[in-house]
């Protein structure tokens, strides 16, 4: 192989406005690699983009099985897109299991890029072939390339310096380099990205020649000459980076504590899809944060409500079987009136159930999951980089109000990305807080005294003299907090703690219709749905079709004006990766009919379901209801 | 423990009227940790009582301190958050045997292993006092109780030895009427710098009265009281004719005159590794016969909580102070004009 | 004192239908004691009653304060009862404290009977009076009779052999015989009780020695010359006990073992108000009854899932502060789709609360208390022996459709009692289960295939030949029980867990509808309001107006015809000791408007109050809504 | 252990794939356990194999017998319930170091106490695997994993001490590697009536590769495996040179030569109290120098699930079975013509 990575034969490759990708292997291929750096490298050529990563089972299943295959799919464009596309234009499949699971979505007359030298009797058998893909047709509605990838791979690395099992471990470089050919994408961040992971090494080395290799078999291969490009999307001038819903909302949490001027506690256990959040805080020590890995999801919480106490800004992140167990110590911060971030990442079903997938089936749980009377703020991040925003919105509410606040993501949002627009953080809103210093009332300090504006109780922090009280989970009486068994009382407090929380009402943003003002149908989401809703609306009025969205960050308290929103509009339809619980909360609330969409595969909903849904309302109208 | 001590134990007492049982040994250990506190020459403020659910958890309420009367069995975890975030107050933990060994037993142990500086006081009556007398971890076998009407067939922890097996890097046992031992023993706890359990006998007169009296009763006490004394030969009896001696079969208490005061145990709370502390712990099972009071374990070993404010240190050292901006590019930026 | 007991002076006791009395002391002075016996004459004499005890905090407190005031209401009537009474004819107080804390509640002109002797200033001073009431004057609108108990009970029991402080114990049953006095009580069956508990004891002697004193010294002396009769009721004719709810929940729960042929598992954890069901369940060995103190709520549940793969009748208990600890394992019960019972007693407020009172907040935590799409029955029982139906029908549906079950009580019915004629045992419902013997499916045994009509799986029990399966809270597939990871297998799933409690509708008594199936306005309620509610609507009734009552037991689902019965009510009122949970229930399931009546006060609701939120409704109509 | 064995292992493996990482030391495990019961005389429906969660805790589906896959941190209150249901199952726990001891860790010990016959196999790879390599309660101070890039500040615990502490009447450990151990402490566990404990060594080769190499590689591990024989001293080393002494101080490692043979500590694991079980536990802190293997302690107490079963025929002698009949009428009642 010679040194050369570009070529003046290059023929001319083909513009298109975007595409959608989807690299498949087994676990132990590195697709997800080879994905995040291929997004890398677009992300720098300036395209707009979004990512969905997808590992299918919880622990590597041996190679070569379905349950082993892990993908990862991206999604790049010349314009402002919302999704990481429904079905790829482009499967990159490393061996027979990648290829069975994924080929059903690839759309017809998609490209089919496969790694031939896996396609032998054994790892068809694992993958429940009876004939070889490859030769029996059935792949005919496909435009079918192959590479003996890994051939060309053990060829590539020779003189390295890597051995035995490790020569192989370069093939998804090959994979890579062979993909950034036919898209025109640079090489030259991949190989930067290599020598900064790397640095010196024979596996540097050798990935950079797989990689090479990649490129060139692309370039010298007949086959290979139809190539592509995505021109740099117009997106609104700014400073970039390609961002996680997980990454970002620990960001997020981060620039609360700054903007608070508090030091950030995280109490959690490990979970998938929440683990990430605490391994990213782990890792901002000087940021004066403090993780506390707890024995259980109850001593997660049970820390930071410590922690809140002593006068941090606290958190606790986990996903939906560890949010049942911070239900009793939830219902004592709400009693103790802390302030307390609760963030839930969704999964799968109840149980277990699919812990690495997508669901949006928490929300009535987030809304009712505590004994008694015990309501609560609860929002939900829309995409990746909202994370960050929601995250501070959690800490100004939980701050401000002295409550426990519930944010909801969900295992898309964690994994997937976006590019982030980076805010301009010297305007991050002021979140100082006034720690109580003396009496409230006349020589006496009452931690139970109430700020007539928003109802939140002071905060008197451990070791500030003569504020000594103490808080608790029995009910208490307004004003002095101490025990109180009184009948009145106990409906005033209840009351009271309501009212605090319907107040936020008039403290949030209102809902803003996106679309036809004028149209008969509204399309009412949250959550992660963001993107496929808005993308399906937009498809629908391309159609002509005359339809609105509005999509809503903050579902306790509803935002002011929904009532009145919702009411402007004969149909409401509502998209949920559930089985319909906004829906309830909006028919209980407002006695509106609507319709639920529901969808409950592990996966988000894809542009084209919404659309689909949106043109039969309004076609058939009359027969829906 | 100066004249001038700053303080008096009315300092410590709260508006709070005092709501346990007239005869309740929660009274006198209250009694107890107020007057400690009130001679030590630490601000009230900085002192912070969490417990969890139980008639002794109701002891926050009637400490004029910062506390917080939590929630059941979760009081370590409460105060490993306060302790974490805030090294430099004092943390106490005021628990039961239902509480802390029952549904806390978990936090309880890893509160131990991490060694976070709390101090904790776990009071033992050996029965659910507050819902009205079931049977607890520590209650003995063959107990009868309202859920345990032919007798109980569980087996009771040894609090002790569960705290010593769980990497306790200070283990200590008193009995709420002797209160010149219990001071002293909450001396040394406080001074101990990590977690420090005391297990402090308790009498609940309503649901399990006289359970300690083998160590109360006037006829019995001397007989029973095993005093471990760092330093000092482990010795006990009106005579001091009993004694300790730990060999190849663990401990065993013999008649000093038979085997000479030579081969008597030394006890040394500060032994490294906390197998003899666990011997000592096995001479009695529960509070019958001689029972061994005093220290156990104390030795010392890198906190939790100064161990994470350390990290924050050099971390900003190493990387300056967080700068936001910076963090945010971390993962690589691109600009569109 | 002689030992008379009767005497031929007695005056002619006033006829009257019905009374309330409430007798109240401290903590120590044995109100609860003397409440009950009291109770059990009027039953054994033949009256329709029902009592309310009321503990009002946890501890006992110092002796003669407010917080340490204990109370026992009983209701004694010639006709069918239905309530303890909203407000007492007649208050014992024994002390000043007691007086204080409940003669807000007497009916004014009511009775006032007070031991004169703990009137010392001491303990006028605890209870916060500034001057003695019993002088003062501010009785005025009461009728007001004094005793010196103390002194009299001292005469009484000399000679008995109880010494210092034994003696004042038995005042208690000096006031138990004045009031056996005063509504012409007989004292045999308090006798025969002393007996039994006491054996040939001292304080058997003085118990019954003060008891006398306090019947004679109201027939000797004036004051106490007007007293009082309640004849019989005409109840149907039968056999009857005095049951309080935990009993009767237990004994439902063995009537359901037997009546299945299962062997009862009970894990549980004890707390107020339900500890009193696993106290009693483990006296019943006997009956083969397994009762399991486990080290928390998680063990409680997590041993109940565990015997009930076992193949035993599995049950569990608790209130709110355990149910929430309970989520994530029930969660896993249903995933395994195995029988259990979970019993939620519920109390006041979130957190910890108010622990001994009485709330109907857990009903949307009981919906939607866990993670993911997790649908469970929800039945509730409406009065103490109720609560045996109740528990019979929650091993029905548990057996029956393999599921999980949630069995709402709460803190008033626990603890409250009520005459039970005792039914038919010989005609409980035939809860007999086969377990899955052999192969379901050729030569293969398959954990999930169903039961098309009520789509259970087969119960394969440990021990069984042939039939080993693996359960577990992954999502399985359908028929298999394997891991799945599919898509359309978790949708399909997610259904079919739906479908299977849906069902359920068409398997439970349709709701009927008690009083003017004409009216206007219909009361609806679920749980322990159901004797206020009723007397309520009674009373309306009688003043002539138009309203009916639905009163559900099944709440998740609804009984099939509930839409429909709602539909022919311009009004729906739904009373709730709680912010109006079954309300949103019922709106975002019917879209009707329903108004909700709340009351969270730790307190059952008076008949009184639901009468005059009915006249409310029906006279301001149409300025209501 | 005859030729005429009903079983063999294929008998206990299921039509589900296996899904480790290859090369995880759960392989091993698993066919150590079916190896073993296929060697039983048992009928395999009378196995019962309950799981928390984690990569180890997915062993049930491998197992053709009763199992149940629970969540995390509970198998032994599941296995707790089906063993106190039906006596007659054996019911085996398998778990891990964050299964077991982290979140579960209160129904662990509450499990051991309570002696119910039930035998759990913790996979302590001193690392989470499932959730890809966060540090676990086993881990070592000062490890750098995902959630301490900083190096862990928690002290681990040692499970075999905490086992003890929490009054288990068998605890054992072995390693996955050695198959011929793992089969005799399965026998001997099995064996025991009540609550058996048995950590395993388990190498987790892609998050911590490596971690119990003094005992498995070539060159150290004769130096570092002190096999606990029932009977016999407790020497150790290529040549046995090395040997373990018990005295005032705990357990110490000794050249044999210096003490002499008889000054050895003869191993007894029959010994009524866990003392000197508990001073060996100490010998290592995790698998690093001289590690004890084998059955640390193995005494006779009478199991939960029997003494609950001997309640009901008690009962049921005194007081006949149940009648529910009479039980509706025991409060006393009145009849109503
Ligand atoms: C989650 C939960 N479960 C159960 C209870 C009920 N409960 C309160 S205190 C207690 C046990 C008290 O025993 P112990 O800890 O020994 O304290 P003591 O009253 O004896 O001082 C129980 C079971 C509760 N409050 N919360
Ligand atoms: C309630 C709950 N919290 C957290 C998790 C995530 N989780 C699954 S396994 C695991 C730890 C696994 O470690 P270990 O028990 O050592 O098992 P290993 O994978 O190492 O065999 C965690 C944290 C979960 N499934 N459920
Ligand atoms: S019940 Fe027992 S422990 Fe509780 S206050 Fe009374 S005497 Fe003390
Ligand atoms: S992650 Fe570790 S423990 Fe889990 S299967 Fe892989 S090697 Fe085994
Ligand atoms: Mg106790
Ligand atoms: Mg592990």
């Amino acid at each position: 192989m010679s040194e050369e990575t570009t070529a003046d034969t290059r023929p001319e490759p083909e513009p298109i406005d975007n595409v959608v990708i989807r690299f498949a292997g087994d676990s132990g291929d590195g697709m997800q690699l080879a994905g995040t750096r291929f997004t890398a490298s677009s992300a720098l050529f300036g395209n707009d983009l979004a990512t969905f990563p997808n590992f299918p089972a919880e622990i590597r299943a041996p190679a070569g099985t379905l349950a082993g295959v892990s993908a990862f799919q991206v999604h790049i464009a010349d314009w402002d897109i919302l999704t990481p596309g429904d079905s790829p234009d482009c499967l990159v499949a490393m061996n027979p299991a990648a290829l069975k699971a994924n080929i059903g979505d690839v759309v017809k007359g998609g490209l089919v890029i496969v790694n031939s030298d896996a396609f032998d009797e054994r790892n068809l058998h694992k993958a429940g072939y009876e004939t070889n893909p490859l030769e029996d047709g059935s792949l005919e509605s496909y435009h079918l390339l192959t590479a003996p990838m890994e051939q060309l791979t053990k060829e590539a690395v020779q003189g390295t310096g890597v051995k035995g099992r490790e020569v192989l471990r370069s093939k998804n470089f090959f994979a890579l380099g062979l993909m950034s050919w036919m898209y025109q994408r640079p090489l030259d961040p991949v190989i930067d990205w290599i020598d900064q992971k790397f640095g010196d090494s024979p596996v540097a080395a050798a990935n950079t020649a797989a990689l090479k290799a990649g490129y060139n078999y692309g370039l010298t291969t007949e086959a290979f000459h139809h190539t592509y490009s995505v021109a740099p999307a117009t997106l609104p001038a700014g400073e970039y980076t390609n961002i996680t819903g997980n990454q970002s909302l620990a960001w997020g949490l981060v620039a609360a504590s700054q903007a608070s001027g508090l030091p950030l506690f995280y109490g959690s256990y490990p979970i998938t899809p929440a683990s990430s959040i605490l391994e990213a805080l782990a890792r901002l020590r000087n940021f004066g944060v403090r993780t506390f890995q707890a024995e259980d999801e109850i001593a997660g919480i049970g820390t930071s409500v410590g922690a809140a106490f002593a006068g941090h800004l606290a958190a606790t992140g986990t996903s939906g079987p560890g949010l049942a167990l911070k239900s009793e110590a939830l219902s004592l911060a709400l009693m103790a009136e802390l302030p307390l971030i609760v963030v839930d990442v969704q999964r799968g079903g109840p149980s277990t159930g699919l812990p690495t997938k997508v669901e949006q089936s928490d929300l009535l749980f987030a809304m009712y999951g505590r004994h008694g009377e015990a309501p609560l703020p609860v929002i939900a991040a829309a995409t990746p980089s909202d994370a960050f925003e929601v995250a501070i919105e959690a800490a100004r509410i939980a701050l401000k109000y002295m409550t426990p606040v519930i944010l909801l993501s969900d295992g898309y949002i964690a994994n997937s990305s976006e590019p982030w627009k980076l805010p301009d953080l010297s305007r991050l809103p002021d979140l100082t807080v006034d720690y109580a210093e003396g009496p409230n009332q006349g020589e006496s300090f009452l931690p139970y005294l109430r700020d007539p504006e928003t109802l939140a109780r002071p905060w008197a922090v451990p070791g500030t003299p003569g504020l000594e009280h103490r808080l608790g989970g029995l009910e208490k009486q307004d004003g002095t907090g101490n025990v109180s068994y009184d009948p009145m009382n106990h409906e005033h407090m209840t009351i009271l703690r309501e009212e605090k929380i319907a107040r936020i009402a008039d403290d949030i943003a209102p809902v803003e219709v996106f679309g036809d003002e004028d149209a008969e149908l509204l399309v009412l989401g949250w959550g992660s749905t963001f993107g496929a809703i808005r993308a399906g609306v937009n498809r629908a009025r391309k159609r002509e079709a005359k339809v609105a969205h509005v999509h809503l960050r903050h579902i306790n308290p509803f935002p002011a004006n929904l009532g009145e929103v919702l009411a402007r509009f004969e149909t409401v339809l509502i998209p949920e990766l559930n089985r319909g619980q906004l829906s309830r909360l909006i028919r209980a609330r407002y006695l509106v009919d609507t319709i639920s969409q529901s969808k409950v595969q592990g996966q988000p909903f894809k542009a084209a379901e919404i659309a689909m849904k949106i043109m039969q309302l309004l076609d058939g109208k009359d027969e829906q209801r | 423990m100066t004249d001038t001590a700053r303080y008096t134990r009315a300092d410590f007492q709260t508006d709070q009227e005092v709501r346990w049982c007239p005869g309740c040994g929660d009274y006198t250990i209250l009694a107890s940790v107020q007057n400690f506190l009130a001679e030590l020459d630490v601000p009230r403020e900085n002192h912070v009582f969490i417990s969890g659910i139980g008639c002794s958890s109701r002891f926050p309420y009637y400490m004029n301190t910062y506390g917080m009367h939590s929630i059941h069995g979760r009081a370590p975890a409460i105060a490993s958050g306060v302790a974490a975030a805030n090294p430099d107050l004092h943390v106490w933990v005021i628990t039961g045997d239902g509480d802390a060994l029952s549904i806390g037993g978990n936090h309880l142990i890893h509160a131990l292993r991490r060694n976070i500086n709390i101090t904790i006081l776990l009071f033992n009556n050996q029965i659910y006092g507050l819902t009205k007398g079931q049977y607890s971890p520590t209650s003995e076998v063959g107990k009868r109780t309202k859920t345990s009407p032919m007798g109980s067939i569980d087996w009771p922890f040894n609090p002790v030895s569960l705290a010593l097996g769980a990497e306790a890097s200070f283990v200590a046992r008193t009995i709420d009427m002797d209160r010149a031992h219990t001071a002293e023993i909450l001396t040394a706890a406080y001074e101990h710098e990590g977690a420090a359990f005391i297990e402090i006998y308790q009498n609940c007169n309503v649901f399990n009265d006289k359970a300690f009296i083998e160590l109360t009763g006037r006829e019995t006490r001397d007989a029973n009281r095993i005093y471990l004394e760092h330093g000092k030969p482990i010795v006990f009896g009106k005579e001091d004719e009993k004694g300790v001696v730990v060999g190849p079969d663990g401990a065993q208490v013999v008649d000093v005159a038979d085997v000479g005061i030579d081969r008597i145990q030394v006890h040394d709370a500060k032994a490294p590794e906390p197998a003899v502390a666990f011997a000592l712990s096995r001479l009695s099972v529960g509070p019958h016969g001689p029972t061994p009071l005093g220290i156990f374990r104390d030795v010392s070993r890198p906190t939790y909580e100064r161990q994470l404010a350390d990290q924050i240190v050099q971390a900003q050292d190493r990387q300056g102070p967080g700068d936001l901006d910076q963090l945010v590019r971390s993962l690589g930026t691109w600009t569109v004009e």
